[in-house]
């Protein structure tokens, strides 16, 4: 149940308006997709929603309470590359979250604690269709196969926002169909709010439930550091596929 | 075969200084062109370089100990004569200790010196002379160019070495001139040497380099201001000024003159010398592998006495080219 | 064809890599020939069998004096101080290059500072070192140390830097501490980077070892070359020279072994 | 705040990086006053006082003896060697490594070769390399040369053969001969990436240098160290490390604007 | 009028069956599209007529006669990365060929020639849209950008063949769009015979004339080294949209 609101959000670098005027709720559990040219902003918004930035004026609240200032484990992320650790198998990488949490000053979990998060961390596994791969390093897996896992990883916190910058934007089309179906599944098994950044229109309004089109306004040609880019549409996808709803109850219920 | 251009290698010590003042004010063009030659007097910032040059051949003269050029270029079969003893060291090489002032001290302890080098011998003919062996003490080889930095170190507490370096030590209040060449005069001799078969072919490449020798002799041992400048370039040039270039002087028997020199020369000591020096270099392994004894090198002197094996000569005294000088000054 | 696609078979393979070790070793036996023949007793160019000779003398016979056999105990005198200067330097050089390439105000602190510690050309300062240091051991491990350090701090603060932004923040979004960071994300992955950044170094370390026996010492490869050269022993430092080579070698080839064994995922994550 | 994501502001970007030097220059003057103290005529850590005189004698007043100016001189001298040596090392492992990286028969050929001198300590065989190229100019800039022109060779064939295959093809299908694929293809490639290796061998350089100095000359910022460590003259041979320092850092300085300047691509294209 | 003919080619690596009797035709300006599962050997095959590859059984004929032993000007490629070159801006890549071909020492044209050349590449340039970007350099474009350079670089030479690797696959699905349309209309006006590989069965058949599918039979699963990939399936492209019938007589012809 987060919602995320942004209270006449501005973001300026050095004298250039980025973003300008943004104002918006997102409801608990929807699905934002977020749409425009490139050079627009999409990544600053994340950013900001992620603490790696803070907006020049105006604020952005979180179930009411303002952001932390730096990134915390409650918002998950998935980024298009790099998302995942080179250095860690398949199950390290999904492990990671759990480890952090649990061993302050190691990192790692051993005998029973680590048995526990195993187990968790095999059925997150089987969830995305990694099992095969448990042992394998990211450099052995497919372009597809990694976002799977960086999307695994991420989910093992439990976030209750997750934030994705163009995830499937260099995956082949055929994979990219299949981790559609998958995204789709998690989201609504998980009720997680999601803000998912694409070039795609397709993939938006296949996936979200709210497309949102940020843009420069026609003057802005002229002074091009004066206006920022801001929300020019915001449609709400048909048919509604919001997770709490879509998901009839007493069906299977997310285990994490 | 006659040749026209000649290389003499030097290094930075006080007794050698004078060739590069000569190069520098003209007097080795002066006197090679008397001869119609050509000597290019080259600068070693590595006394030991300079030697291995030599001996293989890149140069045809050379300044170096006796010591030395019977155990390198001796060994190395090159056959070399004495065209110029130029001094030998009075003081210039010392034994000197970190607050210890007696020679008795020394037992046991760390000494660092240039393993192999004068320093070696100057400790060896030490020990010997208050019945130590060299196992008594442990040498450490330590580079000259950083001796006076390793003196300031707390665990170095004894060193062999020469001038300038041995002033700079002794400057020091800890610091003990126990032991120094003084005591035993004559030994470590500071020589101009040619090759041999290079001299026999050009012997004016000799009488060159004895007239140039003498010429600058002359000035720089003058009490004037001419002579006074002369010293102060010279210990510029050797990193240092007049007054610490005076001082290493005192500690070097210079022979200023051919006469000093050749009487030196014929003189009952050098056999002596030759074959404690010898010996040394037979013990400590320097005359070759093979060696049986300290005669497998042999040294000739002016008298055409030998001594070791006249067929493998490394090193010739004569007197041949400070006479043709001494000849020349008084015409 | 153009010479360029033009590749050697498989016996070219084999005998080609030959040729100029071959050659090497032909004009190196003209040379000595050639000297010889003017002074049987030339020492720079020793013939083969006085090379044998000197090899066998020390590596294969106990020296006169100290009962030792003299490579052996250089080599271990030297491999010691090698292994001592590595280390240290391998440590330092991970502790400050992974906290200065991660934390934005030690980075600001000390990269200048670290830049013109690697600018200086540590033989010059050497004086400064015994007095620092002494004259034994210490002085020589630290001047590789010093030679070695402050360029392999920087090589390894750079890549630090250079690790995606993405990785770190994902790191945060799971939880992490600024210090598991370090533990688990950063210092793993700059392992075998660091292998690499030792291998690149080894050269410099066997160069300063040298250096260093050569100024004060009592055993060491470095230090028995140079004694050596005080009476042109090539006969003994060319061995000497080609054991110090094969042993560069050896280093080279155990790190890049110990870097493929040890971290099998960096191969492929450098491909990319 | 993770201590990861804390930045210095503004002031602190200036103020930082300057402690460790401040602290450094104070260790320095306190040591200094220290053996200053036990004894007043410490040479080994001069007041500053004595620095600035030395630094005013050497460079600021003509040698009596010579008339000259003592550091610019021997700057001369060796930034003479220097640029000949890094400049011959460049030519000749530019010609070496762009060939054989690209031509399958050189590389097989040299490989190997190159590999092995690579790893031949040079500081070892300087008596050789003195008989061979005489004690003038030539042979110290051949150790400058040897010590890094293996090593520049080595790197640049590698990068050679790590350019990707395709562009050896496509120039294939537009009609490239080797010659042409090696000048208008391979060569202005490499270019920016032989800038990367002289700046990475500089520090072996500068090192090179000084010990051919400290061996045979008459002049050189090396030389002139090494004559006054006998004297144990620190208040000459510190200004001049510190002006070595310097010029290391000019060097590595103008090397980098070379690179950005004549090589406008080379940035966008290693951030691949 | 280019016909390539492939008499019963077999490809093996070491004992490796890759690819196995492959016998085919190909009509002269046909646009053979090929896909295939990963790892089938597509790219194999285009090695082959690269003359990167020799096959291991078999020939390759070109217009009747065989293939030379290396690569030549009369066949092009585009891969799918690295077909430029960076360290030459837009303009040099597409002149490079111009250059190779009039200049053989130094490889560099001057003066009229260079003048002469460059109108050539500026025509081409024009015609994939770059006229702007002509003196940026490869790393200043976007993905699409350089598959449009690599295309015009590989036009200057007039080849008889185009080799296409994957060359649309790395780029945005909008981009995607309008460089099919260009490699259309490049086709029709160049008269080449193209080839191309693709992931992507949607391009193979909106490209291709004819589709060709590369698979291994089923019981290559049992002896997976023995049995290598072949063309199962060989489809003409309807509605036909041949080069030479498709562009009405008297329509603008290719300048170069
Ligand atoms: N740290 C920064 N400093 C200055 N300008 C920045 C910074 N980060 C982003 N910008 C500018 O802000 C604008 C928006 O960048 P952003 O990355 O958010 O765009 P985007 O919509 O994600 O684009 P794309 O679709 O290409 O990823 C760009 O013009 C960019 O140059
Ligand atoms: N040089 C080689 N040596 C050995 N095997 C090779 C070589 N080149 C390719 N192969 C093998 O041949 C098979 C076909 O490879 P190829 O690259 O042609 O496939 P592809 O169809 O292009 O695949 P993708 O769609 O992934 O690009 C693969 O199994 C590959 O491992
Ligand atoms: N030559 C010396 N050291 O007297
Ligand atoms: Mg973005
Ligand atoms: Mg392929």
């Amino acid at each position: 149940m987060t919602t995320i609101s942004l209270q006449n959000v501005w973001k300026e670098y050095e004298g250039k308006v980025v973003l300008e005027k943004l104002s918006l709720e997102i409801a608990p559990q929807s699905f934002v997709a977020l749409v425009g040219p490139s050079g627009c902003g999409k990544t600053t918004f994340l950013r900001m929603l992620l603490s790696e930035e803070t907006p020049t004026r105006g604020r952005i609240l979180i179930d009411g309470a303002p952001l932390a200032p730096e990134p915390t484990v409650d918002r998950g992320v998935v980024f298009q590359r790099y998302s995942v650790f080179p250095h860690l198998t398949v199950t390290e990488n999904v492990l990671l979250g759990k480890e952090f949490a649990q061993s302050k000053f190691l990192g790692m979990l051993y005998g029973k604690a680590r048995r526990k998060a195993l187990e968790e961390a095999d059925a997150l596994l089987a969830e995305v269709g990694l099992t095969g791969a448990a042992s394998k390093y990211p450099a052995q897996l497919s372009g597809g196969m990694q976002q799977r896992l960086a999307l695994a990883q991420a989910l093992i916190t439990r976030p209750k926002i997750l934030l994705l910058d163009e995830p499937f934007g260099a995956l082949d089309p055929g994979i990219k169909a299949d981790i559609h179906v998958l995204m789709l599944r998690l989201w609504k098994e998980t009720k997680m709010t999601v803000v998912m950044v694409t070039h795609d229109l397709s993939e938006a309004f296949r996936l979200g439930t709210r497309v949102l089109v940020f843009e420069r306004k026609e003057n802005s040609a002229l002074e091009p550091d004066r206006f920022g880019a801001t929300i020019t549409r915001d449609i709400d996808v048909w048919p509604p596929k919001h997770a709490a709803w879509a998901t009839p109850a007493g069906k299977k219920t997310p285990t994490h | 075969a006659p040749k026209k251009e000649f290389k003499l290698a030097w290094s930075i010590y006080v007794g050698w200084m004078p060739w590069q003042w000569a190069d520098e004010t003209g007097i080795v063009k002066k006197w090679a062109d008397k001869y119609g030659i050509k000597i290019d007097v080259v600068q070693f910032n590595d006394y030991v370089e300079s030697i291995n040059q030599y001996t293989a051949g890149a140069f045809d003269a050379l300044t170096v100990t006796n010591m030395d050029t019977v155990a390198v270029p001796g060994v190395g079969g090159v056959d070399s004569t004495a065209v110029i003893i130029g001094d030998f060291s009075n003081g210039n090489d010392a034994v000197i200790l970190k607050d210890k002032t007696s020679l008795k001290d020394v037992k046991g302890q760390k000494i660092n010196l240039v393993q192999f080098s004068v320093s070696h011998y100057l400790l060896a003919r030490a020990l010997d002379s208050i019945g130590l062996k060299e196992r008594d003490v442990t040498v450490v080889n330590t580079s000259d160019a950083d001796m006076a930095a390793a003196f300031a170190t707390p665990e170095v507490t004894a060193v062999t070495t020469w001038n300038p370096i041995v002033s700079e030590i002794l400057k020091r209040k800890d610091a003990h001139n126990v032991f120094n060449s003084s005591q035993i005069p004559g030994e470590i001799m500071d020589l101009a040497i040619a090759n041999t078969k290079t001299l026999e072919d050009n012997p004016d490449f000799g009488k060159a380099l004895a007239g140039i020798w003498y010429e600058t002799m002359g000035i720089m041992s003058a009490n004037t201001p001419a002579g006074e400048a002369a010293r102060e370039a010279m210990g510029k040039a050797s990193g240092t000024d007049l007054a610490g270039f005076e001082s290493q002087l005192k500690t070097t028997r210079m022979f200023f003159t051919p006469g000093d020199a050749t009487a030196f020369a014929k003189s009952a000591a050098l056999p002596k010398t030759t074959k404690l020096v010898n010996e040394f270099l037979f013990e400590h392994g320097l005359l070759g592998d093979n060696a049986k004894s300290a005669e497998v090198i042999g040294v000739k002197f002016p008298d055409g006495s030998v001594f070791g094996d006249p067929n493998k000569i490394g090193l010739r005294f004569v007197t041949t080219y400070m006479d043709s000088a001494a000849a020349a000054a008084k015409n | 064809m153009r010479l360029l696609s033009l590749r050697p078979g498989r016996g070219a393979n084999l005998l080609l890599p030959a040729i100029p070790f071959i050659l090497l070793i032909l004009a190196y036996t003209i040379g000595s020939a050639v000297r010889h023949a003017g002074n049987p007793d030339d020492k720079l160019l020793p013939g083969l069998d006085a090379l044998v000779a000197a090899v066998q003398r020390v590596a294969f016979s106990p020296d006169k004096r100290t009962g030792e056999y003299l490579l052996w105990s250089d080599t271990l005198a030297s491999l010691t101080r090698l292994c001592a200067g590595l280390a240290i330097a391998t440590v330092t050089s991970c502790v400050i290059g992974l906290t200065v390439g991660l934390l934005p105000y030690l980075r600001v602190l000390l990269t200048p500072f670290i830049a013109v510690l690697s600018m200086i050309p540590p033989l010059a300062i050497l004086p400064i070192l015994f007095i620092m240091f002494g004259l034994g051991e210490a002085s020589k491990i630290v001047l590789i140390v010093i030679g070695i350090a402050p360029f392999m701090t920087r090589d390894l603060a750079l890549r630090v830097s250079e690790l995606p932004a993405e990785q770190l923040i994902k790191a945060q979004t799971l939880g992490a501490t600024t210090w598991q960071i370090l533990t688990r994300v950063v210092a793993p992955q700059m392992m075998p980077r660091l292998i690499d950044s030792v291998r690149l170094s080894l050269g410099a370390a066997w160069l300063y070892l040298i250096a260093a026996e050569a100024i004060a010492s009592e055993s060491g490869l470095g230090f028995r070359i140079f004694l050596m050269r005080r009476y042109l022993a090539m006969d003994v430092i060319l061995p000497y020279v080609a054991w110090i080579t094969f042993l560069a070698f050896l280093f080279d080839f155990i790190l890049r072994r110990l870097q493929g064994g040890l971290y099998p995922w960096f191969a492929g994550a450098r491909a990319k």
